[in-house]
């Protein structure tokens, strides 16, 4: 087991420079590149750049280079001085930019991952359990809602009722008064109202996928004989289902656990930035849309890593939840 | 009869304080299970009693609602299926009654009672136990809900318990999962797992099938022990009347969902009033001798000739270490004959499955050579290509010894029983049910129950599922692990004969591996004894039946229930230590 | 703290600024909002329009700002500007001709590390004019030939750089004055000198201008987070050299600090509004179809509206591709009763009624009625909705049908026209749903496409293949017409209808410059005159006759001169104008010099 | 023996050789019926019997029809054509229906209609006010003349299933939208492309997960270890630029159908790496069961022992994948048109009308804009969740 985890760790090296070859290459492939962006919004406010001064202004940024010599300046720079370049958009180092967002986005997606875990799981459970039951049916009900309603318009829906009728600031993680604040009791009590609807509205769809899987793999194992066994020891039902079913029913969660990391970066990055929260999906949309591609790359060279660490976990976790599944 | 003969019987030394009196009594139990098409009524009025310290055998047919009738006191019955009447009483030592029917499936009350004061071991101990937990952990859970523990106690308890079913290497074998238990194993582990918490009653469906006699004997005399001592009562679902004879105070027959006779263990053996009852005893008798047949020739080359196999398993910790090492099969070699019929006899987990696993090549062996004779030149099977592969396993069948496992829960039986059809002969349609009804009706079975996923079947006619599935392609050699042990007698007879007669006609062979001294005796022509990994004897089946040579073998031959409950030796066995 | 009296940190001669309600006091917040990265220009809007002359407020010309004084000659060829004795920079360093010495030597004329990004006001005949450094606050910038528009260069917004580069803030990283200026790049992650220096400046482009809060500013406030440092929010306070003060003689700004919330989206950006947590807003949110929304939350947000003068030349305008690849498109969009005809094929009461909620009223890109400017044959011609005239016209030049009904081009493919839309533009997207029946009716396919915004800058302003799209801006009236003329002119990028005689115009030897038809090159002509002419009263009469040539000329159509749009202000914000013009060159409020907002 | 208290058994009062039973004792599940006959029911006669007893699967099931009817015969069945727009209605509140109205003597007559609207447009707030006009009635009807259209592109027809009698009147039962186009005739017409292209994303990137996961899971060793390297990189793959560059590369003269078509290709190529992993998750666990080997020695091919052996017993985690997957599906429409790419005027999708809900005018003013199509998706999804649940169930061995 332990060799097949350092085979696996061995292996991430090389598949982690396809994905950053790949991915540096589709970062490229919209037309143009971060000037064009840059143009099209001074654009907007009237500006223009003339072409001598484009021209320029991509030596600088060395956009003139080929691709290819482009990315390996950046990757050399990685590997060699661990220095990940620097942002042409905010004009910091790249990795500044990703470890400031880090924190927030780590605490909302841990919240919000806790959160979908600890609804969906017993929700899921019940609806198994008491297939076809109204709390079944209600939970089926909701969880497609949630899954129907883009995050867009939901986030939207529920920051104008919360301004309608609770008359409560929106967007972000605090009111204006508390960004930047010391940390104190009203902080937090704010912090507490703002964080609801971020967590519904990654809740709703999160929840609803997690609840349907888990209800449609523990159906499949509720009945299988071993289950019969651990309840003629007398086990309460909880015990029952919980110890044996459900343990195989997790094997898909195990399996889509490889995403977890990298959600933690890329996921509900609309929800942010509707809900204007401080997370990283926001920048790495802008980063991929204004081709600010130093940052694009490297948040996606990091969620590469993640992804890849999480596949491994996932992997690993399987075998440990299911002693039939031996890697190799 | 103030001698009573025996001697494990508390009646023979009464006990003060110990009454007689039902623990348990079910009065008029009906099970009907509603399916798609009909309803099935498994279970017609039955009544009975269990009392302290006594052993209530069923027997029966295979499907007549043994099983079923079991787990309706535990209120365990599949879903579909409803208890229609009847009244399940159960009476604590200080008079206190409690019923059991009138109980809501998984309410606290019944949990209470489940593991706690009735204990139950499933009938396919394989399927029963689950696959992800280790099987220690299976069993001291059940000490730690019903007995007060720490997890440190009841880890050593587990491994006690292992011991007492005769597991070998315990404390090692805790930590393993089911899978790298052989299916006597299991049914040792499901067996400690009932006895784990001490219960008042013992329901005990099949408890030995899987078992060698030598660890039956053992397994009967623990539970015996435990019945003297703590007064235990035991029901008893089982097919040997041997085994009945030796264990048994009172015998209930079943057939057809009803009690057809039930009565004393003289009663029912010396002086059966039911036609079925009678006919089970003759079929007992029948398989107490050796077929008539001819020997089979042993010139010329033979079909499969084995050389050095070995299989060893083992696991390796974090650093590469070997932390468990087992040689499951070491350097056997043995032919088979064509139109020979080999017997496989041997200890619990001393390799058989393995190697019969390995002849197909299910498991790779880890050296030796298996020559196959059946296409004119011989060929090594350990290298073969994939197409001679599949075209080899056409010719060589295997019945699995977990019939359960070996069925596709998501296939009905047709489909089970087609699939070799389809894929070898491509045939279809109504041509394609005919065969499939036929082979069913070649094991006993009603072609009604084409359309039923195997979960809807008792054990035994699971287990003639798997042996119509590898009849089907008119096979050279069948490898069979215990393909009859969930058969009753009759049954078991009956298929047999279909099999002798079978080999009759297209020169068949047989690797029958099996625990059924009396099944061997009847069906094989030579036997081979196998002793942890080893063969450790091989010749006729009379020799080895009545003149064995090895002290393993002695004492395996000494440990074979007598059908007769006034002749009972298996407590005069002769033990072999290695 | 620590700070020296008010008294020697104003300029000798600080700018009085008469405050537009009443004078106020020092204090408090001024609450903003930015929307998405890559906005900073907008910046300029509110807290940093401080050229050297700047445009008064009611936008009828120039005033001295940050320069004392400003003469010019006659002819428009030289400059005169006094700076104020004792300004400084916000750190307390002078601010004088030696910044402008620096800027003008090392960043407008040093080919290798300068930027001229938008300085071509600084140009004639591809020449820059001469600096002259008289004194310490004395400075003439000398023109070969006429430069008439130089002064409203400055005044522009965005493109007056002489106040934005602090020469002793920007030496430490010039290799002329740092010697060690390679290293200090190299320890910040740059390649050489000239990328940090680049960057420090950030002279071409606001955004990178913006991002810099360790750079002096003359702004009434200077950031101490700018963008970019922190991606939630900005915050800038007020810059205590500031050189202005009100009529009682406080200095300004009024306001302690501005605050920027960084949001997302501009549905966000418009909840805020409505909680009040915005105190000025017209950018993003202010759309026809928000007005009712807004309307309704003026009591909860607090804040009432003020009216926006629109300055674009038309709501849309169809640009056809003058200068397509393909020869019979090419030439069939150069036909000029083609254009005629479609224009003619557009229902534009249907249009307004459905985008703009009737606000509005039929006319071509043009200048705005009551101008001085105003020319009524641009303005109306072919606005009338006249299908079956369309249809004549057409037949003339492409009579084939096929057998869905469209007309078949010259070369007898279906003509279609596919006018690609950047998405952000919704009510162009809105007005293209309701347009292609009237084409159809007429024969005409027309099609829409809507992409990404790069994606459009891409292939419609820097290429030359599509076909048709739309666009706005421009100007419609006075000296705005006159410095942008997009429409009337094929001058620059801006005109998206023409883009290789836009180049043909300034840089006529790239090779993708397309020489004009003759008429065309005499309109160019015309404007290059205008724009050396420095008497108003000529200017005037020489952008009479390029509108009066344009309306000949027909180069693109539109649907209605834009109704006054609208913003919002809380309610207690003094000083703010109730009318005002909005565009870009007249940085939107940037003029109504917001470092006299207060709030009660 | 007397003291072995076993009461003899009670025979049968017939006695002992009283005949014997020949076979299990069965009855029908209703009197009447011939268990003997049923008994032989096929397999799928048993599960089409138990589908049809499954009352709700039965409903989702006609739910489902009835939108692919709505989707084959949209043209015929809108009131009006999707992208009329009548400026002077936009974002006019729903209708209701009445059935009679007040003649001047007192007495009501059976006359379907909506009721019109005044609309006043107000300067200040800029928006157009409308109330309820009881006055003004419109009479609608079945199979009414309205606005011509093409019916699949074969022949042109004007006749609409139901409509107001005067085709310039408005009825607009689900109100309109920002262009005053009904909204009804749109939502009609977007469930063709919403249940019909849309879901073709949704089965090829099902089909390709299954294959490779089941590949992967099944062989293990190098098939695995290659198709988790592709499943990493694809995952760790941004696919916003893809989209970019896709809108770039894409012909401008394709249509928005087309390149619609393409775009959901692309995305269920890209699509298919969460599912792959969890079916190769299950086939790790199941591929060494017992009835796995037998069927491999029963001589099935490598795809049938996939296929047919393991596949059905991940039924369940399938269904509910696929039914997660098709209003995601749907949803994405909105975000991939956030880009550029997704599908766009003047073609209608439940996608595009959901995006044109984006906004607070929206959520706050013409909520019905919001509320329909969702509805629609949450309708459609709950029809096809509860068909797959009950096709499962029908299916499912362990279910009566
Ligand atoms: N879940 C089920 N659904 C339908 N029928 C069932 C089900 N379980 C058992 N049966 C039927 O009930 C009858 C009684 O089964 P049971 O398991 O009690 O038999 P048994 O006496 O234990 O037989 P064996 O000796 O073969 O184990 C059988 O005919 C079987 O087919
Ligand atoms: N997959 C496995 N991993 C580890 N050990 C195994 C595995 N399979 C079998 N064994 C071990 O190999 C030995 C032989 O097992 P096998 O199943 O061949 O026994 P058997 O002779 O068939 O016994 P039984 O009669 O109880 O079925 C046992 O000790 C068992 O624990
Ligand atoms: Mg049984
Ligand atoms: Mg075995």
């Amino acid at each position: 087991m332990w060799l097949y985890a350092l085979k696996r760790l061995l292996l991430m090296i090389p598949t982690l420079f396809g994905i950053s070859l790949i991915s540096f290459f589709i970062i490229q492939l919209p037309p143009g590149d971060y000037l064009t962006s840059l143009l099209a919004s001074m654009a907007d406010s009237g500006q223009t750049l003339d072409p001598v001064e484009m021209a320029r202004l991509r030596a600088t940024y060395g956009l003139d280079d080929p691709m290819i010599v482009q990315y390996f300046k950046w990757i050399s720079g990685i590997v060699l001085r661990g220095d990940f370049g620097y942002s042409f958009e905010w004009g910091r180092p790249v990795s500044d930019l990703i470890w400031e967002r880090m924190g927030s986005t780590l605490a909302i997606s841990v919240a919000s991952l806790i959160f979908v875990w600890a609804v969906s799981l017993p929700i899921g459970i019940y609806s198994a359990v008491h297939r076809h039951s109204i709390g079944d049916h209600v939970a089926t009900f909701f969880g497609f809602l949630g899954l129907a309603i883009p995050n867009f318009i939901l986030a939207l829906t529920l920051m104008y009722v919360s301004y309608r009728y609770f008359g409560q600031s929106v967007g972000g993680l605090f009111s204006p008064e508390y960004i930047g604040a010391d940390w104190s009791w009203g902080r937090v009590w704010d912090l507490i109202k703002h964080l609801w609807i971020p967590i519904i509205v990654i809740g709703t769809s999160g929840t609803a996928a997690l609840i349907r899987i888990l209800r449609a793999n523990l159906t499949d194992e509720l009945s299988k004989p071993y289950v019969t066994t651990a309840r003629a020891k007398g086990l309460s039902e909880f015990n029952v289902i919980m110890r044996y079913p459900v343990r195989i029913a997790l094997n898909p969660f195990v399996s889509a656990i490889g995403w977890v990391l990298p959600n933690l970066i890329s996921g509900v990055t609309i929800t942010a930035i509707v809900l204007n929260l401080p997370t990283a999906g926001p920048l790495l949309l802008r980063a991929l849309v204004s081709q600010d591609m130093y940052l694009a790359g490297s948040f996606i060279l990091l969620m590469g890593v993640l992804t890849l660490i999480g596949m491994l976990i996932s992997d690993l976790l399987l075998a440990a939840l299911d002693p039939r599944i031996r890697f190799t | 009869m103030t001698q009573h003969p025996n001697p494990l019987s508390p009646v023979a030394q009464p006990v003060p304080g110990v009454d007689l009196a039902p623990v348990l009594s079910v009065e008029g139990l009906s099970v009907d299970f509603h399916l798609r098409s009909h309803i099935l009524h498994a279970v017609r009025d039955v009544s009975f009693d269990l009392r302290r310290g006594r052993t209530l055998c069923l027997v029966g047919e295979s499907g007549s609602g043994k099983s079923v009738t079991a787990r309706a006191l535990l209120r365990l019955i599949d879903p579909q299926a409803r208890v229609s009447g009847g009244m399940i009483t159960l009476r604590g030592a200080d008079g206190e009654e409690l019923r059991l029917d009138r109980m809501p499936p998984n309410s606290r009350d019944i949990r209470a009672i489940r593991g706690r004061r009735i204990g139950l071991i499933f009938q396919e101990p394989m399927s029963s136990l689950s696959p992800v937990r280790t099987i220690g952990t299976q069993i001291a859970e059940a000490l730690l809900l019903h007995r007060t523990m720490t997890k440190a106690e009841a880890k050593a308890e587990t491994v006690n318990l292992l011991r007492q079913v005769e597991i070998a290497n315990p404390a090692q074998m805790a930590d393993r999962y089911t899978f790298e238990f052989s299916g006597g194993m299991r049914q040792r582990a499901m067996i400690a797992m009932a006895l784990a918490c001490d219960p008042d009653i013992l329901i005990a469906d099949e408890p030995t099938t899987a078992l060698d006699v030598t660890t039956q004997a053992e397994i009967m005399d623990l539970i015996a022990r435990l019945q003297r001592e703590r007064g235990m009562a035991m029901l008893m679902i089982t097919h040997d009347l041997g085994l009945v004879a030796e264990v048994a105070d009172a015998v209930a027959v079943m057939r057809w969902g009803r009690i057809v006779e039930q009565g004393p263990v003289e009663q029912i053996f010396h002086a059966p009033r039911h036609p079925y009852t009678q006919r089970l005893l003759d079929a007992t008798l029948k398989l107490d001798s050796a077929a008539k047949r001819p020997a089979p020739r042993t010139e010329g080359s033979p079909l499969l000739s084995i050389r050095g196999l070995c299989k060893g398993f083992g696991a390796t910790n974090w650093r590469g270490q070997q932390t468990y090492a087992i040689k499951a099969v070491d350097e056997v070699n043995l032919d088979l004959w064509p139109g020979e019929n080999l017997g496989i006899v041997g200890e619990s987990g001393s390799g058989k499955t393995t190697l019969g696993r390995m002849l197909l090549r299910i498991i790779e062996p880890s050296s030796g050579s298996i020559l196959w004779h059946g296409d004119g030149s011989p060929v090594e099977v350990t290298t073969m290509s994939r197409p001679d592969l599949s075209r080899y396993r056409s010719a060589v069948r295997l019945v699995f010894q977990d019939p359960y496992a070996s069925l596709n829960p998501r296939m009905t039986v047709k489909q089970v029983i087609a699939d070799p059809l389809v894929v070898a002969s491509g045939l279809k349609g109504a041509a394609l049910d005919e065969r499939v009804a036929e082979l069913l009706e070649l094991v006993g079975l009603d072609r009604s129950a084409m359309e039923r996923y195997p979960h809807a079947f008792s054990g035994g006619q699971r287990q003639r599922i798997g042996i119509a599935r590898a009849l089907a392609l008119n096979p050279r050699v069948i490898i069979a692990d215990e393909a009859t042990s969930a058969l009753d007698v009759s049954i078991r007879a009956q298929v047999l004969d279909l099999l002798l007669e079978l080999q009759q006609r297209l020169d068949l062979s047989f690797i029958f591996i099996a625990h059924d001294i009396s099944v061997v005796r009847y069906f094989c022509d030579r036997v081979a004894v196998m002793h942890r990994g080893r063969v450790v004897e091989t010749g006729t089946a009379e020799e080895i039946c009545t003149r064995p040579r090895e002290p393993y073998t002695q004492s395996l031959i000494s440990a074979v229930p007598n059908p007769d409950p006034r002749n009972r030796r298996m407590l005069h066995r002769t033990r072999f230590r290695a | 703290a620590g700070l020296p009296p008010l008294e020697e940190r104003l300029p000798r001669n600080p700018l009085v600024i008469v405050p537009t309600d009443r004078p106020g006091v020092q204090g408090g917040t001024w609450n903003h909002a930015l929307v998405g990265g890559g906005s900073l220009s907008m910046l300029i809007r509110y807290q940093s329009y401080e050229p050297l002359v700047r445009f008064t407020p009611d936008w009828s010309g120039i005033e001295p700002n940050v320069a004392e004084s400003y003469e010019v000659n006659e002819d428009s060829t030289v400059y005169t500007f006094t700076l104020r004795e004792g300004h400084k920079w916000s750190d307390g360093a002078p601010y004088t001709t030696e910044d402008i010495r620096f800027w003008y030597e090392h960043i407008l004329t040093d080919p290798e590390v300068g930027t001229t990004s938008g300085q071509s006001f600084w140009q004639v005949d591809g020449a820059w004019g001469q600096l002259d450094i008289v004194d310490e606050t004395t400075f003439r910038v000398v023109f070969p030939s006429p430069n008439g528009f130089f002064a409203h260069g400055l005044a522009w917004a965005n493109q007056d750089q002489l106040t934005r580069a602090p020469a002793h803030y920007l030496k430490q990283f010039h290799i002329r004055y740092n010697p060690d200026a390679n290293q200090l790049a190299q320890s910040r992650g740059y390649q050489s000198w000239t990328a940090l220096f680049a960057r420090e400046h950030g002279l071409a482009e606001d955004n990178i201008h913006f991002q810099n809060s360790a750079r002096p500013t003359l702004n009434a406030w200077m950031f101490t987070s700018a963008p970019g440092e922190n991606t939630e929010r900005a915050i800038a306070v007020r810059n205590p050299y500031y050189f202005k003060i009100d009529t009682e003689g406080t200095q300004l700004p009024y306001f302690d600090r501005i605050v920027y919330q960084m949001v997302g989206d501009p549905q966000v950006l418009l909840l805020k509004t409505l909680q009040g947590e915005i105190d000025m807003m017209d950018q993003y949110i202010a759309t026809p179809t928000n007005r009712p929304v807004l309307y309704d939350g003026q009591q909860s947000g607090d804040y009432r509206f003020y009216t926006l003068r629109e300055t674009a030349a038309n709501v849309m305008v169809f640009n056809l591709n003058l200068n397509h690849t393909d020869e019979v498109k090419n030439a069939l969009y150069n036909t000029r009763e083609f254009r005629q005809a479609l224009s003619l094929a557009i229902n534009r009461q249907d249009l307004i009624d459905a985008v703009f909620v009737g606000q509005g009223a039929p006319a071509q890109p043009s200048i705005i009625e009551g101008d001085p400017l105003y020319n009524e044959r641009l303005a109306t011609q072919f606005t009338e909705y006249d299908p079956d005239r369309a249809n004549q016209m057409l037949d003339e030049i492409v009579p084939d049908r096929d057998s869905a009904g469209y007309r078949l081009d010259p070369a007898g493919r279906r003509l279609s026209i596919i006018f690609e839309i950047d998405q952000t533009r919704t009510t162009f997207v809105d007005m293209f749903q309701l347009l292609p029946p009237m084409f159809q009716a007429v024969g005409v396919d027309v099609q829409m496409r809507t992409m990404d915004r790069s994606l459009w800058e891409t292939r419609v302003r820097n290429g030359r293949e599509f076909d048709a799209t739309a666009h706005q801006f421009g100007a419609n009236s006075g000296i705005a017409a006159m410095l942008d003329p997009r429409y009337f002119v094929p001058f620059s990028s801006n005109s998206v209808y023409a883009p290789g005689w836009s180049l043909y115009f300034t840089s006529p030897e790239n090779p993708n410059a397309i020489e004009p038809p003759e008429e065309i090159k005499q309109q160019q002509e015309r404007y290059r005159d205008l724009l050396a002419t420095g008497d108003p009263e000529q200017q005037h009469a020489k952008m009479a006759e390029i509108l009066e040539a344009a309306a000949d000329q027909f180069l693109v159509f539109g649907i209605s001169l834009p109704a006054d749009g609208y913003g919002i202000v809380k309610n207690n914000m003094v000083n703010t104008m109730d009318v005002m013009p909005n565009s870009f060159g007249w940085p939107t409020p940037g003029p109504s010099r917001p470092e006299q907002f207060f709030k009660t | 023996m007397t003291h072995l208290h076993y009461p003899p058994t009670e025979l049968p009062p017939d006695g002992p050789h009283a005949t014997e039973e020949l076979g299990p004792a069965i009855s029908p599940l209703r009197p009447g019926d011939d268990p003997g006959k049923i008994a032989v029911a096929s397999q799928w006669a048993l599960i089409w019997r138990k589908f049809l007893s499954n009352r709700v699967a039965v409903f989702a099931g006609i739910v489902v029809l009835f939108f692919y009817l709505v989707a084959l015969f949209a043209e015929f069945l809108a009131p009006t054509s999707p992208s009329l727009a009548r400026p002077q209605f936009t974002y006019a509140p729903p209708q209701s229906i009445g059935f009679f109205v007040a003649e001047p003597d007192g007495s009501r007559r059976w006359q379907p209609h909506v009721k019109g609207y005044t609309m006043t447009v107000d300067p200040a707030s800029l928006r157009r006010s409308f109330a309820i006009d009881e006055t003004a009635i419109i009479p609608i009807g079945f199979f009414v003349e309205g606005p011509a259209y093409r019916m699949w592109g074969l022949f042109d027809a004007n006749i609409r299933l139901f409509g107001p009698l005067d085709p310039s009147q408005p009825m607009n039962l689900l109100g309109t939208d920002a262009l005053g186009r009904d909204l009804l005739s749109r939502l009609i017409h977007g469930t063709r492309i919403s249940m019909s292209i849309g879901l073709i994303g949704v089965f090829s990137s099902l089909i390709i997960g299954v294959v490779l996961g089941a590949l992967s899971g099944y062989f293990g060793g190098w098939t695995d270890l290659v198709i988790q390297r592709i499943i990493e990189v694809i995952s760790a793959m941004p696919t916003i630029p893809l989209w970019l560059g896709l809108a770039a590369a894409v012909p401008v003269a394709w249509s928005p159908v087309t390149v619609y078509f393409m775009v959901t290709l692309i995305v269920s190529l890209l699509a298919w790496t969460g599912l792959a992993r969890e079916v190769r998750g299950r086939f790790l666990a199941l591929r060494h069961e017992d009835f796995v080997t037998a069927a491999i020695l029963d001589g099935s091919g490598r795809s049938r022992v996939i296929f047919r052996h393991i596949l059905p017993s991940l039924t369940s985690h399938i269904l509910a994948v696929v039914t997660l997957a098709i209003p995601t599906m749907i949803v994405a429409e909105t975000a991939l048109s956030f880009l550029g790419i997704g599908l766009k005027a003047p073609v209608v999708s439940w996608g595009v009308l959901l995006q044109d809900a984006q906004n607070i005018r929206t959520v706050s003013t013409a909520p019905w804009l919001l509320i329909w199509p969702s509805g629609a998706v949450v309708l459609a999804v709950l029809a096809f969740n509860f068909l797959g649940d009950g096709m499962r169930d029908a299916a499912d061995p362990y279910e009566t």
